[in-house]
């Protein structure tokens, strides 16, 4: 386990590992569909580039990642891979459903071979809505998230009760 | 370190090993910062952090408060104890290198007379380190890119010491201290002033010395042990947590090593005109600034090709190595040997 | 080594883009506007809706529901017969859905939908994405003017 | 390791009857020596430099490309870099294939040549934009583009005449005489296999062969009539969809066109598209001749008990995914292919999702939000609303 | 390093072959590799299962259908502006360009001819989305290789194409522009201006993508003489357009097939480039993306005034029949056989799409090759998994 027990921390030592957290999210690459080239131009583009806020898209492996984006049409095919993936990384981890496809299976609602929503696989922290979403709708996405990380109580997110999805 | 109150010598060596401690994370975490963000997004003409801390200064903070919050996992089939060693084998190679570099006329850890030699072969610990990842993280991606370090390294050690060869010929001394002293007295056709940088006669070595240090760092062109496009970051890929920051630190520490090496050795180290040898107040404070800016230059080239080159695959990288460093360093001892003796 | 002018000039232009000034907006404190017919959120005018139903059926992914009922209406003129009007009870676009296709905003006869450019409303919980009438209410204000066309068009005909 | 398809030495002796202008163009014949004339807008691009050897061949006439450049094959960047080039890189290549004429696929055993020699990439100087592509006169374009009006107005007129006749001749013979004589001749050639023939003049051509003629039609396709390009291969279900779009509201009379109810439940009768069939299912496969661009349909059809078919993937090694995936989503099995498994869907999918019967069950599940219809007013009878 | 004469390429084949049959003789274990389904190389949820000896692969087998979301059962529940709006996502990188065939198809069938300015619209976004999609191209075969600053320079210039195809469409991915008929709007003012300007950046951008990348040595000695493919097999396989054009075939859509949009009253040039190599593959497409530029302004300069839709009836019934349009995409030929009914919606469409064929080549390709070069290969044929799975 991290150095985090699961005892309750003083406020002000978790609220400084909180803004640490926030501010290193070290994201890994899984792109799917079009949301890819969408998180691509925001992780990749001189103009909109993520790496200002903190979110440095080099890990290549899961093992070094603590921020996955979900961009695209999750098929049944795929499910067990992602969901394989969600458990390689290592515990503090969040995960950023982009488009609808990852929403709810968007404009392929009824396709035979679409998952609806990446959530039923993986617990989802924030929804961003957009096909694709631009790429300052995921910035907006990853602003709130770190805003979720930095008044987040590590030690309830230690207790292990399932996160409560949506 | 003659400091002017006597000391035991153990207090000399905690002080020592505790300066050692506290430089090379330090110095890590400025050229990663410097480089490794921010020049390398002003290179792609976009900000890199700018969140963290006025600027984005604070971000290495973060990364490393983050990376000591992070869960250890190692793989099931992985050989435990050899996964946990394999990443302080390589931090050591690194810590190891900085005993040697001499930062002023006093400061320096220990004056070995066999510096040099010393140094080299330090640095070819970190082989080990990578090959004992790549082996115990039973991973396949991980076997190779370890196998592939193993023989990259190994083909650019050569290289290495035959550029260093040159130097040393020409200085006629193996310690560090030795070659800053031979740079600062030398004079080129009489004219003394600005001493003798053996960059200007050994610009051959100067040249084979940075392509060695960036095979040996494993960075492009020659990063094919942990090529991301291939080899999903080759030996590294089974470590999370604190463990991956110490391969990190490994590397950029080795970068800032191998930069000051250079800096030493080929551009005068901390000697700049104006300095005595003996030692004195000036000398020991501005020495480590002298250094410190000779290397910065010298990484700046070193992450520019990082930043710019594809990679060589792994037969070329290799034939490269053989067929074209070795032979030039060769050459290049043979030319300052003829050059020694004629004057 | 062949000689190496190729290599040289790969290094150069890394250098002329460090030199030259980055092309970044620092999205959460600059926020650049996207074009005025950019399709970022529905905007509803609900007095315009007169519960036709068409684009809750022409949508291809079914995420508009509609309900409504019909009730007796003061006559246009004073002296006329109370007309029956039919009034939305509940108009919803689910946007964890929605594929932003725009054929609901084209295909509706009373224009009572509009394209906003907005696009800032990503959601912690998916059930928040569901946006009632009157959120869709709110997005009224986002909806730019429609712009000139270039020369040599021919103005369609609404 | 798959070589080039054995034995196509001979076909250039075995075609004399493809008609002249089709090959021996004489207008390419006169445009083999000077590669920069009219960029012929329907033959291929003629062979440059090609004739005695690239190096006296005229220089492109690109103003300002130096003339020594002419025909060195680097890419534009205009310096030479390391050894130089070697100088007959493109003659050799092109030099080999400049007397026969560029039939399709290759020609001899010698090296293959590419089917269409390669259009030169000309040199322009430095990295900067090569200036404007070798002029071909825009009058040529133009005329080229008057010429297909022309065409394209045949083609209407026809069009509406032939589109009504599924089965039968065109009206008036004269018209679209490659496609016509394409069809002849791989009619005479499967003797009696050609079931169906079905030409939009300028447009396309449907043929419709007996399923176990289906191999040697691919086989004279390929060997004879120079149709070396696979496009694509699949099937089409003419079954009517017992489930429609389920978008049926019983109300409207536009939407609810081909719901339900309208629907015939049972398979009812199957009326077929172009070139007619009888069977449920029928395959659909299309080859194109790379150097005339003539594209020819073929389809099938498969006995409905034992949906079997013959695989291609022996002549066209394209068709090996094509035929995978027609069999996952049809379930029609191609005797003799090499691993008939599973392309798209996972391993553990059990029926064939393009046929008409399978359920989309998302689409049945859910209520369709346009069903809903507005109340009737709270107090008047319920028999008012509509 | 000399160019590649024809004897080279069939000693380098023979040579791999034979090397890959003498691996299966001695027949040690080789080693399975799974690169993928997640993997920075493939485009996406590609997975290839390759059996190695040592670094050389003997034989790649890619699995597919990690993004297969059933476009052919879907057109058949959907009418046709509702199919319009779902095939923008089958080629996600060269938007327009996926609605204009499928379209041409319809109003061939419907026999109806949009009017000259929405046709010359069309060839103008046709290239515009062949621009934004080829410029990723210049940029990831720099990143698969290693220089990592390439991929930042294309997304840069890349925006702006995106920012003018968002301008006049409403969406920067999936525009939904094109109608039976014609256009749904005309294009806003001051865009043609606009997009002059940007058609301007982007040649400046391959200018520096050249000298970045094109003539680096390095690249040059991992890209020249690696996965030669010869025509013959190419048209066995049906590649198409660059990967055939990169082999010796001088065949183009645009020119050979008569399509009623614009390319005719333009004047450009098809490239090729004799090889058949990784090298030329990137090659022709870094001309083919300047010949796009120059279309662009050529188009921008002559475009008809006039209205942009034809008359077309409100709820739109094509009338029964059987339609096949195939078009030069920025991957290669895209087509959509159209069996209409005669109802709102189509009775079975047949998506043709290049990358399905381009991929089909990987076996036959990928036999004796060293690792690193699987990467180069797979990166120089460039394929969209929208474009395989469909």
């Amino acid at each position: 386990m991290g150095l985090i027990e699961r005892g309750k921390l003083p406020k002000p030592l978790s609220h400084l590992l909180g803004l640490s957290r926030s501010y290193s999210l070290w994201v890994y690459q899984w792109g799917l569909a079009c949301c890819a080239i969408e998180m691509g131009a925001c992780f990749g583009s001189p103009r909109y580039d993520v790496m200002r806020l903190g979110v440095i898209p080099f890990p290549v492996s899961p093992r070094q990642a603590d921020l996955v984006v979900v961009s695209g049409t999750v098929t049944d095919k795929l499910a067990p891979a992602l969901r394989r993936l969600y458990e390689q990384m290592p515990e503090p981890k969040y995960v950023i459903s982009m488009g609808s496809c990852a929403n709810s299976g968007g404009p392929y609602w009824d396709s035979y071979s679409v998952t609806k929503g990446v959530d039923q696989i993986i617990p989802v922290d924030v929804y961003v809505p957009g096909c694709p979403p631009r790429p300052e709708a995921l910035l907006e996405g990853i602003v709130m998230l770190q805003q979720r990380i930095r008044d987040e109580d590590m030690a309830e997110r230690w207790k292990g009760d399932p996160i409560v999805v949506g | 370190m003659t400091l002017a109150l006597e000391l035991a010598y153990w207090q000399q060596l905690a002080i020592k090993v505790l300066a050692i401690l506290v430089i090379v994370p330090t110095a890590t975490a400025i050229i990663v910062q410097t480089f490794l963000f921010k020049m390398m997004a002003h290179m792609q003409s976009r900000l890199g952090p700018m969140e963290a801390g006025p600027h984005g200064t604070l971000q290495l903070m973060a990364d490393g408060a983050k990376f000591v919050q992070k869960e250890l996992l190692a793989p099931a089939r992985a050989d435990r104890r050899v996964f946990t060693l394999a990443p302080v084998v390589v931090l050591l190679s690194t810590f190891l290198l900085f005993v040697v570099i001499p930062a002023g006329p006093g400061i320096v850890a220990e004056n070995l007379d066999l510096g040099i030699f010393f140094a080299l072969a330090v640095s070819s610990i970190s082989v080990l380190g990578v090959l004992m990842a790549g082996w115990a993280s039973a991973n396949k991606y991980a076997l190779m890119g370890g196998l592939r370090a193993a023989g990259q390294l190994i083909a650019y050690e050569l290289p290495l010491v035959l550029a260093v060869v040159g130097v040393v010929i020409q200085a006629g001394d193996l310690s560090l201290q030795g070659i800053v002293r031979a740079q600062a007295e030398g004079e080129i056709f009489g004219f003394g002033l600005i001493g003798l940088p053996f960059v200007l006669t050994q610009f051959l070595g100067f040249a084979l010395f940075l392509i060695a240090t960036q095979a040996e760092l494993t960075q492009p062109p020659f990063d094919m042990p942990v090529a991301e496009s291939e080899l999903v970051a080759g030996f590294q890929v089974e470590y999370s947590g604190l463990q991956f920051l110490y391969f990190y630190l490994g590397e950029f520490g080795a970068a800032f090593a191998f930069s000051a090496l250079a800096a030493t050795m080929f551009l005068g180290g901390w000697w700049v005109p104006g300095l005595d040898l003996e030692g004195g107040l000036l000398a020991n404070v501005v020495g480590p600034v002298v250094l410190f800016a000779k290397t910065m230059a010298v990484a700046f080239v070193i992450f520019w090709i990082r930043f710019t080159y594809p990679r060589l695959r792994e037969d070329q990288l290799q034939s490269f190595a053989w067929k074209y460093l070795i032979p030039l360093s060769l050459v290049n001892i043979l030319v300052t040997g003829a050059f020694k003796v004629i004057f | 080594m062949p000689e190496l002018p190729g290599l040289m000039k790969g290094l150069n232009v890394t250098l002329r883009t460090m030199l030259r000034p980055a092309v970044t907006t620092q999205y959460p404190h600059v926020k650049e506007a996207p074009p005025s017919r950019a399709r970022g959120v529905i905007a509803l005018k609900e007095e315009n809706c007169t519960v036709c139903m068409l684009c809750a059926r022409q949508c291809p992914v079914w995420c508009i529901y509609i309900e409504g009922h019909k009730t007796k209406a003061p006559p246009r003129r004073a002296g006329g017969k109370p007309r029956t009007v039919q009034l939305l009870d509940r108009f919803d676009i689910d946007y964890s859905l929605c594929m932003y296709c725009g054929i609901c905003v084209e295909v509706c006869p009373f224009d009572a939908l509009f394209w906003s450019p907005e696009y800032e409303y990503s959601e912690p919980h998916i059930a928040d994405l569901l946006h009632d009438k009157d959120r869709l209410g709110q997005w009224m204000e986002a909806v730019p003017e429609p712009e000139p066309l270039e020369a040599g068009a021919v103005a369609k005909k609404k | 390791m798959s070589s080039a398809e054995p034995g196509a030495g001979d076909d250039p002796a075995r075609r004399p009857s493809l008609p002249a202008e089709e090959v021996t163009d004489p207008t390419l014949r006169a445009e083999v020596d000077n590669p920069a004339d009219a960029n012929v807008p329907t033959g291929a691009e003629a062979a440059p430099g090609g004739g005695t050897s690239a190096a006296d061949a005229p220089p492109l006439p690109a103003a300002g490309a130096p003339a020594e450049l002419s025909s060195e094959q680097t890419p534009p960047q205009g310096q030479q870099r390391g050894a130089a080039g070697p100088d007959q890189g493109l003659a050799d290549v092109a030099g080999g294939d400049a007397g026969s004429p560029e039939s399709s696929g290759h020609t001899g055993t010698d090296p293959p040549v590419p089917a269409a020699p390669a259009n030169p990439p000309p040199v322009q100087g430095g990295a900067t934009v090569p200036e404007q592509p070798p002029a071909t006169p825009r009058a040529v374009a133009a005329e080229g583009a008057l010429a297909r009006q022309a065409k394209a107005e045949q083609a209407d007129q026809a069009a509406e005449a032939a589109a009504g006749a599924g089965l039968g001749e065109e009206p008036d013979p004269g018209l679209d005489q490659p496609r016509r004589d394409l069809v002849e001749r791989l009619g005479t050639a499967l003797d009696g296999g050609v079931l169906d023939v079905h030409i939009v003049p300028g447009v396309d051509v449907w043929v419709r062969v007996g399923i176990d003629h289906w191999h040697r039609a691919f086989e004279v396709c390929r060997h004879h009539l120079g149709l070396t390009y696979f496009d694509f291969l699949s099937a089409i279900d003419w079954l009517p969809s017992p489930f429609g779009r389920s978008e049926d509201t019983g109300t409207d009379e536009d939407a609810g066109a081909d719901d339900r109810a309208a629907g015939p439940g049972g398979p009812g009768e199957l009326e077929h598209g172009v070139t007619g069939g009888s069977t449920r299912f029928q395959l659909l496969a299309r080859l194109v001749s790379p150097t005339s661009h003539l594209g020819l349909t073929l389809k099938a059809d498969v006995d409905d008990v034992e949906l079997r078919a013959p695989t291609v993937s022996d002549l066209y090694p394209g068709a090996d995914w094509h035929e995978r995936e027609t069999w996952e989503m049809y379930g029609i099995d191609f005797v003799g292919h090499p691993n008939l498994v599973h392309l798209y869907l996972p391993g553990a999918f059990e029926g064939h999702p393009l046929r008409k019967d399978f359920p989309l069950l998302a689409r049945e599940v859910k209520p369709w939000p346009g069903l809903v219809d507005v109340e009737a007013m709270p107090g008047e009878a319920e028999a008012a609303s509509s | 390093m000399s160019m590649l004469t024809e004897h080279q390429q069939r000693a380098y084949i023979g040579g791999q072959a034979a090397e890959a049959r003498v691996n299966l003789e001695l027949e040690t274990d080789g080693m399975t590799l799974n690169i993928g389904p997640q993997h920075p190389a493939t485009h996406g949820t590609l997975r290839i299962i390759t059996r190695l000896d040592g670094e050389q692969v003997i034989s790649a087998e890619p699995v597919m259908g990690y993004m297969h979301r059933g476009y052919e059962k879907l057109t058949e529940v959907r009418t046709y502006p509702q199919i319009n709006t779902l095939i923008n996502r089958i080629d996600w990188l060269s938007s327009f360009a996926n609605e204009v065939p499928f379209i041409l198809a319809a109003e061939r069938l419907m026999e109806i001819e949009a009017p000259p300015r929405a046709q010359w619209i069309r060839t103008i976004f046709f290239e515009l989305s062949r621009i934004a999609n080829i410029t990723l191209f210049l940029g990831e075969m720099g990143v698969q290789l290693g220089a990592i600053t390439a991929v930042f320079y294309a997304f840069r210039d890349r925006e702006h194409v995106l920012n003018q195809i968002e301008a006049a469409t409403g969406g920067r991915f999936h525009p939904n522009y094109d109608r039976i008929g014609g256009l749904k709007e005309d294009l806003p003012k001051g865009w043609v201006a606009e997009t002059k300007s940007v058609m301007a950046k982007v040649r400046d951008f391959c200018d520096e993508m050249e000298t970045l990348v094109g003539t680096n040595e390095i690249f040059e000695t991992r890209t020249r003489g690696i996965g030669v493919i010869p025509v013959e097999v190419a048209l066995g396989y049906g590649l198409s357009g660059a990967n055939i054009r990169a082999s010796g075939l001088d065949w183009d859509l645009r020119r050979d097939s008569d399509t009623p949009l614009a390319w005719k009253e333009v004047d450009w040039k098809v490239w090729t480039h004799p090889d058949g190599d990784s090298f030329a593959r990137y090659w022709v497409r870094l001309q083919e993306t300047r010949e796009a530029t120059l279309i662009v302004d050529q188009l921008l300069d002559g475009l008809p005034a006039g209205p942009i839709m034809a008359k077309v009836p409100r709820i739109i019934k094509v009338p029964p029949g059987e339609a096949w349009v195939a078009t030069e995409n920025p991957l290669g030929e895209m087509g959509y056989y159209l069996v209409s009914k005669g109802d709102l919606g189509p009775f079975r469409v047949k998506i043709r799409t290049p990358s399905f064929n381009n991929i089909s080549i990987v076996p036959w390709v990928l036999k004796g090759v060293y690792v690193p070069d699987v990467i180069t290969i797979l990166a120089s044929l460039y394929f969209i998994l929208g474009d395989i799975d469909r």
